[in-house]
Formats: structure tokens, C-alpha cells, sequence
């Protein structure tokens, strides 16, 4: 850490909390007024101090805060140095500290601003729109078109969007075929031959994709149909086998599976 | 302890805050420590006799254990064209929401607003094109080939947009209020 | 034709069937055919002396560019005790600095509020949005087109007054320098 951040540790610890501060300008524009000198004139060195001797206390600030208040930390030391160098007269260089009065002369007429509207909320804080009863009843949720803005207009939208999907769940959404009937016919014409009694029921089984094993089942069944294999099954829940018949696969009738 | 007449005043106050019946009980509770109900009574006499001058637009009811401020039944012809002027300077929200998805999804037809809505928007449709804030644009060509709306240039005007690439994307108006929770 | 004690009368019906700022011209449509604006204003007059002299609870408020029926500020207490929690809650400092800002250099955006402030001012912004003090109008033409801020109708009503001229002038700085100087 740059040693100028830490002010000399003989420095009074300030007596407030940085929490009562609105922000960096607030701060440095108190600091200005406890020294009671012209804010045109600023004592820069002893305000960088104890703008500094202030930012240790910031613990108790969460960091965007604290990013706030550092920049204009920066700031201030960048002035302090720029006060120390000499200037030549004839260049007649503006004051370094001219943009940052400039802002605090700025900001002390919004707090100034502040505080008449303050006085203002304070008059009108316990007066209530009168309303009497009546014939006829006012609708409830109109809004005032003057008042209403494109943030209105983008809200309302979302809404209609977020009810729109809450009623309309998205639809179920169908995988891809990667197994074709077809296919799987072959395969398992193949395998019924080979075997001669096929163990349908543990191959399905033990598919690691569900929809093969469907494939499969259906493929099954088509051979049957087609009277190229027989199933039997010998008792409920038991294996079930796939025995060819002898008669040839119709290669041509599959065209359509 | 107020005088009758400030007790009237009070009264009346509290009636006009609630727009509606108050108990006497309730009113005896704002009035403060020591105020009788007979005194509330006493003070909502004088109110009603000030009210039942001729030259007042409300008067005070007694209804139901209660008490109640009304706007005079002579006026409601007069509440109702109020009612009426009001109303061409105002937008439901059914309309607020119409005209969103005009604005956001321009050009659009009315079924596939009631789509978006999810109930039958014809009504508030028509009511944005009164208001000049709508208009038609051309038929789809679709079967029933449906009119299409668009916004108009008042709409822009009245949101001071340039142009339609001015509105807020829907992520910017989420993100600021994201912030806003959080920043708050 | 309404006499102007009749017309007051009428004025008042309506200001409180509607329970919050009616716009001058909405009173002269109500009011009906060959009522004039200066006859409203003349009646309107009339009411306000009559809320004024009597012993009201309530009075005639000019702001937002219409007139509004209100409760008197003198009963807040009896109020916060009947309407409960329902009681306004204050803007906090920093609300009432950003809306300050918002008031004497509209329309301005969210980074120049940041400028002027030293800080993020995103969260209070939109709660000003929220609370409809503050609303979006437009986008200015520079680097990343952000929106601007002005404040609404609803902002002239929360703090009384009839239009944006009545915003309460500011000192000069230097007499603001002194009253801080001796103040603080």
C-alpha cells in the first residue's frame, strides 16, 4: 500500500460512522465545513488526511461502497500532489483543485435541493386525498396515461409473457429417432437364427436406452407377424423366447417399418 | 380536549381517510384519551348539520353502527360524466397490457394478442385504437387474413421514443429492478 | 347554469367521489355545457374559502396542475393512529437527493444522477420509479442511448405543488456556504 494512504497514526480517529454518509462527496463536503474555510479554498493536504483517516474505519462498508468512496481517495492524493509541484507563473495553469470544488459546490445545491423537498414532505406528510362515498364507483386499476412510461409498457409485458408461459407449459419435447425398426428387425433376425432360441426378455432388459428396448419390442413383434419367429413363455414373469420358424425374413416387406 | 367543533373537524378527517363506514367506536379511539362516545356523537351532529347546508357537495350518513362520509345524491349524474371524461385519460391494466405486446411484437393480430392475453382482448384493442394509440396496418396472409396493428406515432410521442428501437429491451427493465431490490 | 355556489358544490362531489387531484379541465367537462374555466376556478374559489373559514376537517388544495380535496395536516396524528401502518413512510436521503436531481435538471439520466451524486444511484432511481415519483421518458442521444428521468404528476401532488415552476428556487451557493459554515 502506498504509504500516503495511511494517514500518521497521531491523527484523531474520526468520531462518526461512515454509514451516515451518502457517498464520497458527502463526506468530503463535511470535512470541508468543519474547517470552516472558503470551500473555494480548501486546506487539500489536511482533507486528503483526513479523507484517508476516514476510509480505515470502512469496515463496516460493503465493497461497491467502498469502490466509491476509493476512487475519489485517488482522486484527492492525485490534487495533493499536484498542489506540490511548482508552477510556472506564465503558464497560469488552472487550480488542481478546481473540478473537484466544482462538484462539491454541485452536489451541497442537491442536498440543498434535498432538503426543500424534505420540508415540503414533511408539511404534507399527514394529509390524505379526502374521499366520500358514491353513487357510482371509480374503477380500481386504471392508470393515469401521463403518469405511465415505457418501463410500465415493458413491465406489463412480462407479466403477460409470464403468465403466458405458466399457462402454457412447454410442450414434451420428442428425442430424436436414433433407433430405426428396421434395423433392430435385422439385427434381431440375425441373432434368432443364430440362437435358435433367443432369450427376448433379458435382452430387452438390459438396454441401456429405453427407447432401443421399445425398438426392440416392436421389432420383435413384427417378426412375428411376419411368420419368421414364434414366442413362448413358459409362466407369467418368466423369460420369454424368440424360436425362428424356418421361414426366410421378406427383406421387401419392411420397407415401410 | 378539543371543543365540539374541532372534534368535528377531526371526525370529518378521519371519514374522508377511509372513504368509507367508520364505527363510532373507532372514531371515539382516534379522538383521543378522555373522549366520551357522546361526545363523538355531539361532534358528528354538528357535522352533519354543517354538511346539510345546501351550499356543501357531501353529506354525512349514519349507517350501521357507523358513520360515513357521501357525495350528494343530486351529483351522480355529474360523477358519472366525470367518470366518463376520466376514463379517455386513463388505461386499464388489460389495456397497459394489449398495448405492450402491440408495441413489443408489432405487426399483430388480435388472435394472437387473445393467445398472449389468454382472454379475448377485441374490447381493449378497440380502445387503444380510440386512443390513437394503436392502428391498423395491413391483413395477414393467413386464412381469415386478420388485421394487423401497429403502434402509432402518438405512442411514440407520448413515451418520447424516437422509434421503436428506443424501447427498453424487457432484460434492461429486469436488470434495473434486480438493482433496485438489491441496491435499496 | 349552475350558480357559483352550486358549481362549488358540484366541485366538490366529484373531488371527493374521486379521492385524489382532478385536472381543472376534467371540472369544466363535468361541469357541463357553457361552464367556463374561469367560472370552475371562481367556484373553486368559493370552496376553498368555505374549507377555510368553517371548521373543516378538510381542504381544497391546488397541485398537479388540478385541484385536490385533502384532509388538514394538523390531524396527522389522529390519521397515523386510525389508518395504522398504512401511514406514508418517508423518502430517505438518498431517494430525496436523486429525486432532487431529478426535479431541477430534468430530463437527465441515470449516469449523470451518478455524477452528481458520487455514487450508484440505480437503486434509488427505481425505487422513485416504483413509488411513480419518477418515470422514463425518452432516451438521450449519446454513447449507450440511457434513459431519461422526469418526474410525474403524482411527484407534483406528493410534495404540493401545482406545477414545476413552484419547485421552491435555490439559494445561491455562496448563501448556502454561509448557512453551513455557521450551521454545522
Amino acid at each position: 500500500m502506498d504509504p500516503a494512504l495511511v494517514a500518521p497514526d497521531e491523527r484523531p480517529r474520526p468520531t462518526f460512522s461512515l454509514a451516515v454518509f451518502e457517498g464520497p462527496l458527502d463526506l468530503l463536503l463535511h470535512l470541508v465545513r468543519e474547517q470552516k474555510v472558503s470551500i473555494w479554498d480548501i486546506p487539500i493536504a489536511d482533507i486528503c488526511d483526513q479523507y484517508h483517516a476516514a476510509l480505515r474505519v470502512m469496515d463496516e462498508l460493503d465493497l461497491e461502497v467502498a469502490g466509491e468512496y476509493l476512487v475519489y481517495a485517488a482522486w484527492l492524493l492525485l490534487i495533493k500532489s499536484r498542489m506540490l509541484l511548482p508552477r510556472h507563473p506564465e503558464e497560469a495553469g488552472e487550480d488542481p483543485r478546481k473540478e473537484l470544488v466544482e462538484r462539491l459546490v454541485e452536489y451541497e445545491k442537491v442536498k440543498a435541493a434535498a432538503a426543500e423537498l424534505a420540508g415540503l414532505e414533511e408539511v404534507r406528510r399527514g394529509m390524505v386525498g379526502a374521499r366520500a362515498a358514491a353513487m357510482v364507483t371509480p374503477p380500481e386499476d386504471e392508470l393515469e396515461l401521463e403518469d405511465l412510461d415505457v418501463l410500465a409498457v415493458a413491465e406489463a409485458l412480462r407479466t403477460v409473457l409470464e403468465r403466458h408461459r405458466r399457462e402454457h407449459p412447454p410442450v414434451l419435447e420428442l428425442a430424436p429417432i436414433r433407433f430405426s425398426v428396421r434395423d433392430k428387425i435385422m439385427e434381431l433376425y440375425e441373432m434368432v437364427r443364430s440362437q435358435r432360441s433367443f432369450p427376448l426378455l433379458s435382452h430387452l432388459l438390459t438396454r441401456p436406452d429405453r427407447l432401443e428396448s421399445v425398438t426392440l419390442l416392436i421389432a420383435a413383434l413384427e417378426l412375428v407377424r411376419l411368420g419368421t419367429a414364434t414366442v413362448h413363455q413358459r409362466r407369467a414373469f418368466a423369460e420369454i423366447y424368440l424360436t425362428p420358424t424356418g421361414e426366410p425374413l421378406a427383406v421387401e416387406a419392411l420397407a415401410d417399418a | 380536549m378539543p371543543s365540539p367543533e374541532q372534534l368535528a373537524a377531526l371526525c370529518e378527517a378521519v371519514l374522508a381517510a377511509a372513504g368509507e363506514v367508520v364505527a363510532t367506536d373507532a372514531l371515539v379511539g382516534t379522538a383521543g384519551e378522555g373522549v366520551t362516545s357522546a361526545e363523538v356523537e355531539a361532534a358528528m351532529e354538528i357535522l352533519r348539520a354543517r354538511h346539510e347546508h345546501e351550499a356543501s357537495g357531501l353529506l354525512v350518513e349514519r349507517v350501521g353502527g357507523g358513520y360515513r362520509l357521501a357525495t350528494r345524491p343530486q351529483f351522480e349524474g355529474a360523477l358519472r360524466t366525470f367518470l366518463g371524461i376520466r376514463a379517455r385519460a386513463r388505461l386499464s391494466q388489460a389495456a397497459l397490457e394489449a398495448l405492450a405486446i402491440v408495441a413489443y411484437r408489432q405487426p399483430i393480430t388480435l388472435p394472437e394478442i387473445n393467445f398472449l392475453r389468454g382472454v379475448n382482448s377485441a374490447g381493449v384493442v378497440r380502445t387503444l385504437v380510440e386512443r390513437k394509440l394503436v392502428k391498423v396496418s395491413g391483413r395477414k396472409q393467413v386464412v381469415g387474413t386478420p388485421l394487423l396493428y401497429r403502434t402509432t406515432r402518438e405512442f411514440l410521442v407520448h413515451f418520447g421514443l424516437d422509434d421503436l428501437s428506443a424501447l427498453p429491451r424487457l432484460e434492461e427493465a429486469e436488470q434495473v429492478e434486480e438493482r433496485g431490490t438489491s441496491g435499496d
